[in-house]
This record gives structure tokens, C-alpha cells and sequence, in this order.
């Protein structure tokens, strides 16, 4: 598959290529399908965000600001399973199921969004801001279009310390039109960087629809225009975003950077308050149809490659393992008050007085 | 109009209302403020009144909302931008803080920009540390920009109408912790002037200075140490541009003590221009030194647990003040 | 001429509409050909700027940030032609040109660019941020981009108040790699705003030839992947410019948002002091010789709309005029101290404290 | 090496020359570092040392450069991203103080963000409002960043090393005046330890504390009131983050007397923190108020005349030294 830039690929379904399974399930049904890896990758997906909603419900989150990926799991799961170990990535504030996708523990992770010591940042940073230096994981951001230049850097670094590693920056359609995305696109493509840029178009940006938030939704034009190799895969085709996933990592590996946007749709509300008023019940139960994590199943099964009950059996061990991570959260401890006064800046670096140990020193001299 | 009970987030919907309803030219511009009614629903509803023509949603594009907002004030129309986040000051600081605020003076006082930009700070919702800060020093340490903060919800709802009238650029921030409050108030009747402070509370033996949500925090200080005998004064300056020093010195002056109390984080931030001032206005007065009170030095971390403990609660206020009178 | 967004256009060279001649001036060789008053505005703006150096050399100048359009003035005269008198704009830091083409008086600008009491914005300003809300002119601008999305601002302002108004922003190649800018494309797209956004590409941002700040020069692409219509214009032909622009600005009026990008070269330094070190005498006879004042010249009289001795008597009087310019700025005042206190905010608003009426406070208490 | 005479500019030039031979991840990027040299010219002619690899002229885009340093950053390079004018953080400060300045806290403590942004700021230049401005306040606000401001060549160059070892983001902001300016050192001799001040010259009367440029205005004052009598310390912060109130304070409880200088406008800047502090640590020292002599509360105007009538000049110090003293 080569990408010209100047004529945007639309890759709706594309057969899988034949590759070596890499399931880390007992159960692997074929070995020249990478169909059941990327359903199980899905379903833990879909199964971790259920349980993210029961944590909030239960009074475990820490705050209200969860932003649920249910509907996105093919672009988690298809793009992720595209990369090397060795390559990097930042995701939006939507981000469980990329990290999870890219083999996030999910006990630290729902620790994490429980704000516990245990969890991936010590409990300081929160679902918006997960990350993990080992899984390549540059960062979660809450800030829409805030970890897109981060990438950049990465791959400057890379193509500087002559690493193969590529560096992927996910984040929502919203970002489309923040201005550091062209920037950032413009200083890959400029720079050659070995950088991928994937929008994951749930076509909601809170309650804003895409068609209200632009006039142009054909997303490819706008980084052709800035010399990327751009493409368009179908977010309830799993194997159709890996294929593309893998034509354009692969390019950007050879540094020829790229951008592939995933239409998908965004199952629920914008966060956990938000019952999307904005929308028809039609609507929803449209785009709820295009699922990526029940397309698979049938595939799955109707290809042959496995059966009802295999997967069933699937399904039971992904809910068990989120139900643990349910468990081990609430049983975590909360970080130690101390905790608060470190990481500000490197260890041993001078660092701020507290406010108490201030106060004590100025009023015992007063 | 009679008392009646309302929140925060009401009486500035309620603003915003009759502002539009009694100014053709006011248009409301940001993410989510037509169909969604505002992140925070400060402005619910009001689009089946106005419209999408006033009530315009925009995509997510911080620095383009507030350059458009000024372009529109300096051709007619009185935009009210929101920013979902005051955190997200750091995308626009160019627009306001080098277009809004310098256009009158670059241009020789030819034209002005009459513009309120809406938003909100603050923690209390562990939201992390780039959905809960307090960022007002920014603002207030750039020439060209007023800026009010309202502890309540009348002054919500007064500050905003009149923030509405001015011929210069406002910065109103709002606290995200304050929304659901609610206060019994008539909408009708008078506050304090603009760029006025007010005694919240009146007390003899020290001054408490603030602001926004830590006005509460003060008042709850102010309430406990009174059971130990100690009268605490509690000033709400409500605008910090205008700053009403001449509310707080003479307070500090009957006083002879100052707490200032904010919960941005300390260095750097607006408790040291009122301490500053303070010192300079005060000095012959002061009993003791002006104690600052703010949040620490650290990011907002989400743990509930840590974030409450990063900034002011009211125990540390009653401490410092027993400990400055020694009782 | 319609324009599709989806195939930018290329306009080389068109001949000039027959118009009614609007030239100010006592020379009308021709009534049906605007050439002869678009030579005179870009004779006047060439002239004007190198009095500007003089003023410069001359220590007249309040400091060195000056900006030279010299060779741009194509993009100048043919753009503002096509503007009405209700229409506004906005301009980069290499604004003189523009404002000079829009009818600004050159005696108040070269004492604004003196810093004199005078000026445009009483000496405030400078060249830089000269402004005048007469004429429209809503601001120049020292930050690269900012003051693109200020039209955005007013063409929502006319559309609400229903003024026939266009808003037309001025910046150069250097702003279209600056986030702002496609912010602000998006936004006049997506609401139709009567707006127009002019990139004067004069191939150099600072010491940074285009194509070292993107891998894809042709500009109209980006703006026509935002859904904006989009051509460009040859900067050495001003009836070309000025034909794009009518087509443009019409379109605008009628909400149709547009891009325009005018090609052309920098003939000097970035600034006054910028010897130009980083490109070859070659490049730069060759982008010299793209001269739209010299080929206006020549057509004039090729075409026999004049003859050489009415063009030099025209050139004479504008000669004249300018050095009377530098007089005047060289006479005029500087503007009083009480004046740096004044317009921080509106008058009769709470003002600052001046610096020396605090201490005098501070210390007569102390 | 000898003492010999070097400009401010050569000194950054030499840090950046001698950190980029010593240290291979350190690259410079922005715009116009490479080929041009730099705006003020602080990388003539180092990337015929180092390539265009390391010297990395960008396009003019802001926020992406600082974004793009932040990546590097996170990734195995030292990336020293130069913002022409510090007016530009208005357009960074997202990146700067939600990112660079977060990222070591919100990720508990995982991974650093080891980068300089280099930066100049100040007036000097009749470069007009957006081109003016003194705005460290902004970031002496941001937890996460540190800050380094040096007045004198031999400081620039070895704040800058040292800057150029740490493991977390600093803004390093010269000014735009100082470049030119010469002085006779020996860059091999050490100078004071980073985070600490130097006393630039001792006296007994009155404390002056400043910073950058102000340093030499200070000095300026100072050698004038020594000629009538009076003997003014001048302390160079030379660092602001972290800042050393140590020096300052023992200093202002041997005289007695603290004024603040900065060039930078009065309302909440660093000249507020600066008197916020002293007035908390030396409360019983002081003979009179802290005062603080800033820059006017107005934009930088182009006008010359105006210009340097908008920033503090030596009469004033000198003026309220002696008011303050009474002789
Ligand atoms: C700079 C910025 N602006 C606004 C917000 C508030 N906000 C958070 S998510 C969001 C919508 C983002 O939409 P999109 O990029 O499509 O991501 P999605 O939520 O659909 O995954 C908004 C407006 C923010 N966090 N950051
Ligand atoms: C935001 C911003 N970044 C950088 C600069 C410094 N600067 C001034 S002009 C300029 C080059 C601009 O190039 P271009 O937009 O092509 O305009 P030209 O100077 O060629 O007219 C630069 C980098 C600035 N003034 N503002
Ligand atoms: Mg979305
Ligand atoms: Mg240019």
C-alpha cells in the first residue's frame, strides 16, 4: 500500500494480513488471524471502561472527569497493535483504551483514575493524565491538542539519537481544530520525523458534532495539504485500522510521516454527567450499531476461526480481571500527605517550602 | 422583587439574560454555550431566547474564540467569551494580555475593546492539575485588563452586569467550586459599587483579606475564632482591578494585623501584591507582619485527599491568627 | 471568475476590468484602465518606504524595528483597490504599504513611525502598531498571526449587524505555519463570515526561505482543505492581484470566506539592520527583478496609457511628498509624559497610579 | 584562561558553545538559532560546529517549538528552545505551564523534562508594546519551573551551564539591553553557586533588590548615593526560582531598609514577592516600609522618550533612598 499525499486513501475494509499470533490468552483459535488478539484487546477494553463507570458510581473515582473510549476500542486496538515496543506515543483525555491496548496493567490503571498511591502516577495525576515511561506511554493530557507537539520532540529525539522508534500522538476530532495540530503536522512533514498523528473522530467533541464544528470533514485533506501521507480507516473494522495503522507507521518508521483518522462514534456522553441531550435517540442507537467489539465477535465466528462459547469463555476471564482491578482499587491506600511536596521538581533539587513548615518559621520569629 | 434563594451559576445565567435582553449587541461566543448550555450550565436555556446568532458555539480553538472576541468588540458588537477552563489562559494569554489588553494604548486611545471573558478556576472537583488552578496573578500583572472574582451570588450576578457596561476588557473568573451555592437575595437590590471591596464580616483584632471561594474559608475562620473570643474582619475585595486598597488599609489600620488569604499557589501569586501593598500602606500600623495564607507551591494533584490539602482550609487561618494574638 | 475551493486557482496575469478611474491625482491618461492609479499607489508606498530608511539613518525613527514593504507593494494597491470604504483589515508588522494603499496620510504615519506626538496612534505605537479606525484600519500587528483572528471577530460583527462589510487580514508567508491562522480559517469557513484572509508571500520569513519552514509551499491547498476559497496571485503583476482580490472580496461580501495568497520578494533585510547574509546576490537580482513597480512602468507606457515624462512627473510629485513627510516627522513633537498614562484604559475609568505619585504617597506617610 | 573582555551575548554564546562540545543530547532549536545566528545574534555561527541537527531553525511556531522540547525533552535530548521575545509566552505558556512544568509532578515522579528556554525580555529598544515586556512574574507563578535571570556576562554564561545540567525545565530570560554590554572576566573563575545571590556591592544605610538589568541601575544609584553619604547594598538575585531569601533577608536585617527594583510593571510582579517576603522575614528589622520602585502600570510605549520614562531610572532610586533616610 504506498500513500500519496496529495490523494487521501479511504481504506474501509482491507483483509487482515496473515501474521503470527501474539494472544497472550490461553485460547488461540487461529494462528494466522490476529482477529481474536484484537477482539480480546477490545473486550478488555470495553469491559475496563464499564467498570471505570461503576468505580465513578460506586464513589471510587477520584472526581467526575472520566471520558470513557467505549465505541473507540478498533482505534485503540488496531493502532497499538501496529507499533513496536520501542515507540512512543501521547494520548487525549479519552485515553484508557490506548494505554490498555498497549499493554497497561489494569489494577494500576484503575488505581490511578481512583487516585491511589498505587496507581501508574502515584495517584497525582488522575484519568487525564496517566502515563508510563516503560510502556513508551509519554503521556495522557487534559488539555485538547496539548500532547501533539510532544511527539514531535520524540521523534526529533529519534531521528537525532538514531533509534527506530516512531512516535503516535492520539487525539479527538475536537483537536482538529486547535492550531498546534498544523503546526505540529507541519514540523513533521518538514523535519521528515518518524511521527504518526491519529485522529480518533468519535464525531463529537462534548456536544459539539463535527459538521458544527467545521466546515470540512474530510480531515486527510488538511495533512496532505501539509505534505503527510494521510488515510481514513473505518473504526468498526479492526483489522481495516490495523492495516492502515501498519502502512503508515511503517512509512513513518522510514520517516515519512503520517496521519490516519478513525471514524468511529462515541458510545455515551461526553464524560459521566453528560447524558448527551444533544442528540436523537436515533442517532445514538445508529451509531451504537457501529461496534467495533461485536463486528469482531461475528467475524470471529463466522469465519470460523473460533466459537460462541470460546469467546464467552473470553468475555468471563476479561470480567473477572476488571472486576479485580475494581477490587484492588478500592482496597488501595490513598497517597501519603507527603507525596504532595515531591516531583515538583528531580529529587534532591531544592524544593518548595510548605505552606505549614512557613508559617511556623515566620510566626516563631514574629 | 423579593429575597429568593438562587445559586451562583443562576445569578450569572440571570445576568447574562438581562444583559441580552437589554443590549442587542451582546453576543456570547465559546465551546458549548448555545445547545449545551455551558460546561458548567451558566448558560443553560438561554439559546432558545437569543439563538445560535448570539449564542455562538465555536470549535475547540482557545486562541481564535478570544482573537475573535476582540475583532467583534472593536467593530460593534460586546462579546462575551467563555473559557471553558481558566487553566486554558495559557492558549490565549497572546490575545488578551498582547491584543485586548494593549489595543486602546497601541492605537492612542482610538478605540477600545469592550469584551468580558467568562471562566472559571479554582479545585475542588479533582479535576488535576491542568482543570484546577487559579491563574488571576496573570491577569492582574497585565496593564489594560480589569478583572473581578465574586465570592457570591449577588455580587455573581452585579459584577457581571456591570462588567457588561465597561468600555475596556474584563477578565471574570468564576469558581467552579461556587456554582451550586446558593444564597437568599434579591437580584434587585444594590451591592457595593464596582471596584469596591466589602466587609463580609466586621471584627477588631485582625484583617483577613480575599477573595472568590476563600471568602467562605475566611468567613468559617472568622466564625470559629469568634468562639474563642477573637474578631476577626473579613474583606471580600470582589475586583482585583480595581484594586480597593483604600477598604483594606483602613481595616488593616483599625486592625494592626493582616491575613491574606488566597488559594492560587503562593509565590508569585496575588496574595503577595496584597501583602506588598499592604506593608507599604499599613506599616506604621502593624502589630505583626502580613501572613500569607495560600496554596502551596505544587501542582493540583487529583487525589481528593491531596488536593483539598493544597490549599487553605480554614483550621491553618484560626492557627495563624491564635498564634499572631498569642491566644 | 468562480472559485472552487476544492481546485485552488492560479491567476498569472488578467486584464484589468474596465473601471472608472479613481486616480487622486492630476495625471488620468486613461479613463477605463485602473493602472495608472495603482502604479501611482505602489510608487507612492516604494517611496514612502525609503524615506522610512532614511528616517531610520536620520535617528528619526523611534528605534529599529522597521519593516520595509519594498517590493510587496503589488499585494498592497491591487488588494486594497478591491476593498470598499465600509471594509476593514488588519495587518502584519510589514504594514506601511497597505495602510498607504487603504489612503493613509503619510505625514501621520511616518510621525507615528517617528514616535511623535503626531502619528496615527500619538507616537504610542510605532511602526508596528500603527492603527486608524477611519479608515478602517483595525491594527497592525507585531505578533506573527495575531492579528488574523480579529477579522474573524469582525466579520461576525457585520454579519450580526448586518453591516455590507468584508474583513480583510494581511500577514505574511512566515504567519501560515502559526496555529492561530487555521484556527481562524476554520472558523470563517464554518460560519461564512465576510471575511478574507491575504498572505504576502514575499518568500522570506526572517532568514527563512519558505520552503525551509514547510515541505509544501503551494498555500491555497491548506485553506481549501478548510473549505475557504482559495487562490494566488502573482505579486509582480497588480492587475493580477487586483482581479483575485475583487473576485475574493465580492465572493466574501456575499459570505463566501476566501484565501489569497500573493507571491512575491523581499527586497531587503528582514529589518533595518539585516544585511540579508543567508541567501545569494543571485536569488536576490533575480526576486528584484520581479518588480511590480517597474513592470507597471513599462506597461503604462508599453500600452500607451502614458508616456516616461508623465510617469516621472508623477514619481516627482510623490518624491516631493514624501520628503515632506520626513520633515514634518523630523519638526513634529514628541508626545508629553502624561501621556504614557493615558488610554490603559478608557478615559474617566479608574487609571494607574503613576510610579512617582505612589512614592510620593508611600513616603510622605512613612 | 585570562580575564578578558566579553559581551553578555558572547558569554550565552560560549555556555551554549562549550554545554553543545561537552554534552551531545543538547540541541538548540527555534527561530532563526541556525543559519541566522539568532534575533539578537547569541548563536552566530554555531551551526557551522554543529549542523543543522543541532541547530534547528524552525518554522514561526511557538507553541510547537516548546511542545517539540518537551518531547525531545522526555525522550534523550537537552533541548534548548529560544522564544525570540519573552512577549511570546503568551502563545507558550500552555505548553510551558501545563506541560513542561507538570509533566515531573502529574506522573508522579516518573520522568523529568530536562530543557532551557531561553528567551529575552525588557525595554532598550523603542520595540513597542509586544516586544517590551518583562514577564518572569508569570512564570515565577508556575510550580515546576525554575528561573534564572543573570545581569552580568560571566553569569549568563555559567547560569547558563548550569542550567543546561539540571533535570527539570528553566526559563532562562536575558535582556535585550545587556547584549552589548562588556565586561572584563575570566569565564574559567567561578562565580556564586546557582539559586544563590550576590551581594554586586556592600553597604550599610538600605538594601537594594533587584535583578537583570535593574542590577545596573541599582549600582548606578547606589554609586551616586555613596557621593552623598549613603551606603546602598545592591544583591543581584541572578536566579528567582529558586530564590535565595537568605541573602536577602540577613542583608535587610543589617540595614534596616529594603526597596525592591524592577523593570517589570508594579502590579503583581516579582517586586511584590520580593516585598511580600521581606516584610515576612524581617518584620522587626525595618525602619520603614518595604518600598518597591517597578515599572509603571502601563504597555511598553514606543515613544523614546517615553520609553525610558515608563521604567525606573537611577534619580528615583536615588531619590527615595534619600526620603527614606531623610538626608
Ligand atoms: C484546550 C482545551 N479546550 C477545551 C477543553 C474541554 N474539553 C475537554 S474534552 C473536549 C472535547 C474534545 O473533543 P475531541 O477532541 O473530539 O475528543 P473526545 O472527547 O471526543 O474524545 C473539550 C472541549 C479542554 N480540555 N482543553
Ligand atoms: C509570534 C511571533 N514570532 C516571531 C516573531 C519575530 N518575527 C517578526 S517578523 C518575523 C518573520 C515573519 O515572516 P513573514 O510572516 O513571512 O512576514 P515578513 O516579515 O516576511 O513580511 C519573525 C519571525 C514575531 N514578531 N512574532
Ligand atoms: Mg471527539
Ligand atoms: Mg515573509
Amino acid at each position: 500500500m504506498t500513500l500519496d499525499p496529495a490523494k487521501p486513501q479511504r481504506i474501509s475494509s482491507q483483509p487482515a494480513q496473515p501474521q503470527s499470533a501474539q494472544s497472550q490468552s490461553a485460547y488461540s483459535p487461529r494462528a494466522n488471524s490476529r482477529l481474536w488478539e484484537f477482539y480480546r484487546t477490545m473486550r478488555r477494553i470495553r469491559c475496563f471502561e464499564e467498570r471505570v463507570g461503576e468505580l465513578y458510581v460506586r464513589g471510587l473515582s477520584a472526581g467526575s472527569m472520566l471520558h470513557l473510549s467505549i465505541g473507540e476500542e478498533a482505534a485503540a486496538a488496531g493502532v497499538c497493535a501496529a507499533m513496536a515496543p520501542q515507540d512512543s506515543f501521547t494520548t487525549h483525555h479519552r485515553g484508557h483504551g490506548i494505554f490498555l491496548a498497549r499493554g497497561a496493567d489494569p489494577n494500576r490503571m484503575m488505581a490511578e483514575i481512583g487516585g491511589k498511591a498505587a496507581g501508574y502516577c502515584g495517584g497525582k495525576g488522575g484519568s487525564m493524565h496517566i502515563a508510563d515511561m516503560q510502556l513508551g506511554h509519554l503521556g495522557a493530557n487534559a488539555i485538547v491538542g496539548g500532547g501533539i507537539p510532544h511527539v514531535v520532540g520524540a521523534g526529533l529525539s529519534y531521528k537525532r539519537l538514531k533509534r527506530d522508534a516512531v512516535s503516535v500522538a492520539f487525539f479527538g476530532d475536537g483537536a482538529m481544530q486547535q492550531g498546534i495540530l498544523y503546526e505540529s503536522l507541519n514540523m513533521a512533514a518538514l523535519w521528515s520525523l518518524p511521527v504518526v498523528f491519529v485522529c480518533v473522530n468519535n464525531q463529537y467533541g462534548m456536544g459539539t458534532r463535527i459538521d458544527r464544528a467545521t466546515a470540512e470533514t474530510d480531515f486527510t485533506r488538511r495533512a496532505a495539504a501539509l505534505g503527510l501521507a494521510a488515510a481514513e480507516a473505518d473504526g468498526e473494522d479492526v483489522e481495516a485500522v490495523h492495516a492502515a495503522a501498519a502502512a503508515l507507521i511503517g512509512g513513518a518508521r522510514r520517516h515519512r510521516p503520517a496521519f490516519l483518522t478513525v471514524s468511529c462514534f462515541r458510545f455515551y456522553g461526553h464524560g459521566r454527567m453528560d447524558k448527551s441531550p444533544y442528540r436523537t435517540a436515533d442517532e445514538e442507537a445508529a451509531g451504537r450499531r457501529r461496534d467495533p467489539v461485536a463486528r469482531a465477535r461475528v467475524e470471529l465466528i463466522a469465519r470460523g476461526l473460533t466459537d460462541a462459547a470460546q469467546v464467552d469463555s473470553l468475555d468471563a476471564e476479561i470480567e473477572a480481571e476488571m472486576n479485580a482491578a475494581i477490587d484492588y482499587t478500592a482496597a488501595a491506600a490513598a497517597p501519603e500527605l507527603a507525596a504532595m511536596f515531591r516531583d515538583v521538581f528531580a529529587p534532591g533539587e531544592p524544593a518548595p517550602e510548605p505552606l505549614a513548615d512557613r508559617l511556623d518559621r515566620l510566626l516563631a520569629e514574629a | 422583587m423579593a429575597a429568593q434563594e438562587i445559586t451562583y451559576r443562576d445569578a450569572l445565567r440571570q445576568a447574562l439574560d438581562d444583559a441580552m435582553r437589554d443590549d442587542e449587541t451582546v453576543v456570547v461566543i465559546g465551546e458549548e454555550v448555545g445547545r449545551y448550555g455551558g460546561a458548567y450550565g451558566v448558560t443553560k436555556d438561554l439559546i432558545a431566547s437569543y439563538g445560535e446568532e448570539r449564542l455562538i458555539d465555536t470549535p475547540i480553538s482557545e486562541p481564535a474564540i478570544i482573537g475573535a472576541a476582540v475583532g467583534a468588540a472593536m467593530t460593534g458588537l460586546r462579546p462575551v467569551a467563555e473559557l471553558m477552563y481558566v487553566d486554558f489562559l495559557g492558549l490565549v494569554m497572546d490575545q488578551l494580555a498582547n491584543q485586548a489588553a494593549k489595543i486602546r494604548y497601541m492605537f492612542g486611545g482610538q478605540i477600545g475593546v469592550p469584551m468580558v471573558v467568562r471562566t472559571q478556576g479554582g479545585t475542588g472537583r479533582s479535576a488535576g492539575a491542568q482543570h484546577s488552578q487559579s491563574l488571576e496573578a496573570w491577569v492582574m500583572h497585565t496593564p489594560g485588563l480589569r478583572l473581578a472574582m465574586p465570592a457570591t451570588a449577588a455580587d455573581a450576578y452585579h459584577l457581571l452586569r456591570h462588567a457588561l457596561t465597561l468600555p475596556d476588557p474584563v477578565v471574570f473568573i468564576e469558581h467552579k467550586a461556587l456554582y451550586a451555592r446558593k444564597e437568599r437575595t434579591d437580584l434587585a437590590a444594590p451591592v457595593a459599587p464596582w471596584g469596591q471591596a466589602t466587609i463580609r464580616r466586621a471584627g477588631s483584632d485582625v484583617t483577613l483579606v480575599t477573595y472568590s471561594r476563600m471568602v467562605f474559608t475566611a468567613l468559617e475562620a472568622a466564625a470559629a475564632l469568634a468562639e474563642r473570643g477573637i474578631a476577626a474582619e473579613v474583606i471580600d475585595l470582589r475586583t482585583l482591578n480595581p484594586l480597593d486598597m483604600a477598604t483594606v488599609a483602613a481595616s488593616v489600620r483599625r486592625t494592626g494585623r493582616a491575613v491574606v488569604v488566597t488559594e492560587s499557589c503562593l509565590t508569585g501569586g496575588v496574595a503577595a501584591e496584597l501583602a506588598a501593598r499592604i506593608g507599604e500602606e499599613c506599616f506604621d500600623y502593624l502589630e505583626d507582619p502580613v501572613i500569607r495564607i495560600a496554596g502551596e507551591d505544587v501542582p493540583i494533584p487529583v487525589s481528593p485527599a491531596l488536593e483539598s490539602a493544597a490549599i487553605p482550609q480554614p483550621p491553618v487561618i484560626i492557627s495563624v491568627v491564635q498564634r499572631m494574638l498569642r491566644r
